[in-house]
């Protein structure tokens, strides 16, 4: 506990704060789904969310993130506005890359957010990619790739783990491991005890730990982040945790599921369990509580308001933007 | 006749060959208990049990690699790739070894299987990685076979014969056309390969289109009609082999050509299309000949880029007005 | 002037771009030490040491995606993949990643990086996973740049411009051009991308060409000559962007068109030529377009089938005939 | 030793036999190599041969063996003629695919070779699906699937022992670990201490052994093959091994290597050793050994004659064959 210890009552406070927020961010969102609005097909992160703010809490803001479909608290800890986000699930202009791509793969080159690709687990040797980066550029930043059980099978998987075991590069793998990939249980695509243990056959950390603890997720990132940016290399952090919506909206939460499995989860969620914690240490009381919940709720509504508010993008911007621009001596001949 | 969707005569189609063959098989990510991610295999597991229709991990490298070893052992995978986007991590298994084994193992073995990509195309708001039409990113390999249905009847028709050629086939699916109805006969029947379809006799211009823009190129016809252009559009139904005499004696007839697909123009299987005509109806044509596609971009997000990417019945009439003016 | 091998051609492109530039850096299978599969490398670990030249695990996917990752941060990666086959392994990072970066981000970041396909083609005896030309594959993606050089002159001048450009280059050299020399001035230069090159001058007949059937061509040329026709030979040297004038002009003034790549012609990029020309020069084609490429199969590897199976002078000259006939 | 046992004495003479022959084969090739005549470049598997050899030795002839690029023996002991292996390399008419293919990936379906290739490492998913053909067939048959250490670091070798753990699939995965892929040494290409336990990431058993041993690779793939047989799944062995010859021929064999390195390890080759076993147990003498060796130097004369009798392949060959034949009601349209 050597990091969560150096956490002062507002980091707690603040973490908390993180966690209502991101959960009512995505309570919103699934409720919103199929109504209107909402363009992108959401992949609630509901009960994963610890993961996200545990492991994005105390990074710096050079330091980048890769998240998976299911960090959305990543995106709310790196500070990317409520208001773009809402606004690119709703296709507007005001989203990332003025509507043209979703946010789930979204860029924040300034916040420290890499982008993404909806080939799940084609974004890890990308984190990687920029860990030797910042190892070429003797940067003290890192990189933190969340993906889940499904993207650890991933032939990507393997080649970017060991590819950054060998360069000893500044990267902390973050497996989300819902038990699940899609509809597909976890005992149906995987044969093994646990994911940790693949660390090991790449010569560097795995450790599995309960990712619906947010301060486990803080400490054991922190403790792979100072490894890495020691030049120690990386480390795999394999958290457990359940999602309580499905795969993605249109369906039933439990469709393909057992309910008594999700209520189970239920009552291992981090944020009633973070809650009795800081209760417990005499940071919270239920007006707090009131308050934080209140304020989150004030702040999706603006972003929903932003959102909806926001135009489309003009139909002329489509066609440009596949190039960065070049200089014309360099580049001619016709770009079609 | 019998109307069905799309996706259903595609699981009919599989549900068919099943019965008939035991070698027949079917596995990918999600197509057993989920009935895969665009339902065109709905009830094959309850029918078939796991042996026979089977979830895979989230590893589409293995999953085609392992339908060529099992292709090769006599049995017949039919594998379904999710989105066509993720052919790319296939890429390998499909260009250097399904498309290789006949021709490497001097004609000892080969590959019967079908890559089912379900699906391809953009209209589901899904952003740049899962709405891309990559069919040409395999129409220079020898080897394959490339099938990509337009309606219900076709789809059956064809996938019933993919899966009993000796080859490996890409089926090529289109997702907005999954939930389209179209008249499927109740009995059994194969459409061969190769064959290019007349959906519509025309005698001014032809429109050589596959996919889902098929549909957009006869929703053009119709209005290019009120202008008296009597166009013909030509399905080609599969890529490889490409149904030249089809093509050609439209053209012939016709002397114009317009040719229609989904994918960005430059380096799209368009070019293929002109080049043949250029070279064996030159003399034929009495217009330049004119292609409609996809700009030069990403698929984009946002609903109005994404409807502004997809090309309209608007620009095939455009594009035809066009050729006619010569 | 001074004459060079190719493959040193490029080995003073990279090392002159990394003296310039300290975000350039090289890495690849045996790229260091060993100096590349095609010796394209030798000498630039001693230089640079093994901070910016260095070798990378068997993974192309990894490299071709931490390529891309360090190039989103202010690298510029130099990329090599040893042979060009191998980048069937590395499509999803180059097509879904790479290629998607400026256009995903609204321009706020883009992935410069050199993917060096080292080496793509037939002719060393290889076998069918070691010889093909790949071009096709990558030619109807957006975002990406396609540079294939026939001369040493070119390969150095198009590789320190594909270094210095803001978005992802693949560089595609052929190895039966490695050991070809050429002249190459001593001091620096950049040659301009999209820019084709005459390579021979004519009026009765444009070739199009690229990469390694650049000679070919111009030796089928220079036997032409002795029939009359005089033959322009016009190195397209990137496929992407087009250089589309450079076409055209030619077509208006010669009124026939052959186009010479080592693809299989279906589905290859001589489609793609001709569709340009069939569109904006129709009226000035005096004779059916033709296309030389690679048969319908995969390269062979014995001698006599390999041999067979690369167009040749004789194949272009035949049809450059048959065109000319017309 | 529960199977090493079992093995009589004129199994432990024929192995004697298939190694020399593979070593004769290998050195014959490398020295002709560059002298005209050998078309297809060598890639010596001279002190690696005991992984062959022990590995196929006791497989059934259905069983399907796919080798790597340094697994001559397995050809051999699956019986593949050394003509037809010599004429293949030469270029000739007599060789596999009369001539298309090389023999590096060539494939014998009646005597159980599966068809490979070039790029390494993708033959591993291939391996496995004819595996998964055997379990659907209900057979009792296997697959023997070697690879490098190299090849270990693809990501068709992750996702194709995932997809057999999760099957539960009767192939054996054969990792011929010689410290090298092409010039770069294992620890520039591996941060780990060794890839058996990778296995467990699978969940399956992974064994390290001494791959010079030739009783030693023979028993750990008979217990593997056991297992794989009974519907236990796979097995991950992975051999110590060296090769003495470059990467492949064309350079010094020392190139970039320490000579000191390739004696060491000249001091454990595989069939002084397995000679001094069978010297030891009273089945081998000198003359017994000139008489193999001269066997061995017969048949590759016979070889390399055939090979360059055998005339090339006729040019019109080449055109055809890109498809298996169809039925042309099924099939129409022009193939080009
Ligand atoms: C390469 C690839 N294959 C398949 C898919 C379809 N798909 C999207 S999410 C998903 C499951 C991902 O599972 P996991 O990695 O465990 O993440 P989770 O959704 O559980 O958070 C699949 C199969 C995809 N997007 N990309
Ligand atoms: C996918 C791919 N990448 C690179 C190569 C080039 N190559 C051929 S052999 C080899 C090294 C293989 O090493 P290993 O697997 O250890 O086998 P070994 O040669 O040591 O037996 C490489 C990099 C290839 N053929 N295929
Ligand atoms: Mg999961
Ligand atoms: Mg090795």
């Amino acid at each position: 506990m050597e990091y969560t210890n150096k956490l002062e009552s507002r980091d707690l406070l603040e973490m908390y704060r993180l966690l209502m927020l991101t959960r009512e961010f995505e309570d919103r969102l699934c409720g919103l789904w199929g109504r209107g609005g909402v363009v992108e097909l959401p992949h609630g992160s509901q009960g994963q969310e610890a993961i996200a703010i545990g492991a994005c809490y105390g990074l710096r803001v050079q330091d980048q993130v890769l998240p998976s479909l299911r960090t959305r608290g990543a995106f709310i800890v790196k500070g990317v506005p409520t208001t773009l986000q809402m606004a690119g699930i709703f296709g507007k202009v005001g989203g990332p890359a003025r509507g043209k791509s979703t946010t789930h793969h979204m860029t924040d080159p300034v916040r420290g957010v890499l982008l993404g690709t909806g080939l799940i687990g084609s974004d890890i040797p990308v984190a990687v990619g920029a860990a030797l980066a910042f190892k070429l550029q003797k940067k003290e930043s890192i990189v933190v790739n969340f993906f889940g059980d499904g993207a650890a099978q991933r032939g990507d998987f393997h080649e970017g783990l060991n590819f950054a075991a060998v360069f000893k590069l500044p990267v902390i793998f973050v497996l989300e491991n819902n038990g699940y990939a899609e509809y597909t249980p976890l005992n149906k695509h995987f044969a093994g005890t646990n994911f940790a243990c693949r660390a090991e056959g790449y010569g560097f950390p795995g450790i599995r730990l309960d990712g619906n603890d947010v301060l486990a997720v803080y400490e054991a990132v922190q403790v792979a982040a100072a490894r890495a940016r020691a030049g120690e290399g990386p480390t795999l952090l394999e958290c457990m945790t359940y999602r309580y919506r499905n795969h993605c909206e249109g369906q039933t939460p439990e469709y393909m599921r057992d309910p008594a499995e999700i209520a189970e989860w239920q009552k291992k969620d981090p944020i009633p369990r973070f809650e009795a914690y800081l209760v417990e240490r005499g940071l919270l009381n239920e007006a707090d509580r009131s308050r934080v919940y209140a304020a989150a709720q004030a702040e999706m509504d603006t972003a929903i308001r932003y959102a909806e508010e926001s135009p489309f993008p003009p139909v002329e911007e489509m066609s440009t933007g596949a190039y960065a621009p070049e200089d014309p001596t360099l580049v001619g001949g016709r770009r079609i | 006749m019998r109307e069905m969707m799309y996706r259903d005569a595609i699981c009919e189609a599989l549900a068919e060959e099943m019965r008939r063959d035991a070698s027949v098989f079917l596995m990918g990510e999600d197509v057993a208990e989920h009935g895969g991610n665009f339902r065109a295999t709905v009830g094959l597991y309850n029918e078939f049990g796991q042996q026979r229709v089977f979830d895979t991990p989230l590893s589409e490298s293995a999953l085609v690699g392992a339908g060529v070893g099992a292709a090769m052992m006599g049995m017949r995978p039919v594998v379904e790739v999710m989105f066509a986007d993720f052919v790319t991590i296939a890429m390998d298994a499909i260009v250097n070894h399904a498309a290789k084994v006949a021709y490497m193992s001097g004609g000892e073995v080969s590959a019967p299987m079908v890559i089912r990509l379900a699906a391809y195309g953009a209209g589901r708001r899904s952003g740049a990685h899962h709405s891309q039409s990559i069919e040409s990113l395999l129409t220079n390999v020898p080897g394959l076979t490339i099938v990509m249905p337009s309606t219900a009847y076709d789809a059956k028709g064809l996938l019933k014969t993919s899966i009993r050629t000796q080859n490996p086939v890409l089926f090529i699916e289109h997702k907005m056309l999954y939930a389209k109805k179209g008249e499927v006969p109740e009995g059994e029947y194969l459409l061969p390969i190769g064959v290019a379809d007349i959906k519509r006799a025309g005698a001014d211009l032809t429109i050589v289109s596959y996919g889902r823009m098929v549909d957009v190129s006869l929703a053009a016809a119709r209005t290019l009609e009120k202008d008296g252009v009597n166009a013909e559009v030509i399905d080609l139904r599969s890529l490889q082999p490409l149904d030249e005499e089809t093509i050609l004696a439209s053209v012939r007839k016709t002397g114009h050509l317009l040719i229609v697909h989904e994918a960005p123009v430059r380096g799209g299987f368009g070019g293929e299309v002109a080049a043949v005509v250029a070279e064996k109806a030159l003399g034929y044509l009495d217009a330049p000949i004119r292609r409609v596609g996809a700009p030069w971009v990403p698929v984009p997000f946002s609903p109005t880029l994404e409807d502004a990417y997809v090309p309209k019945e608007a620009d095939v009439v455009k594009a035809a007005q066009a050729v006619m003016a010569n």
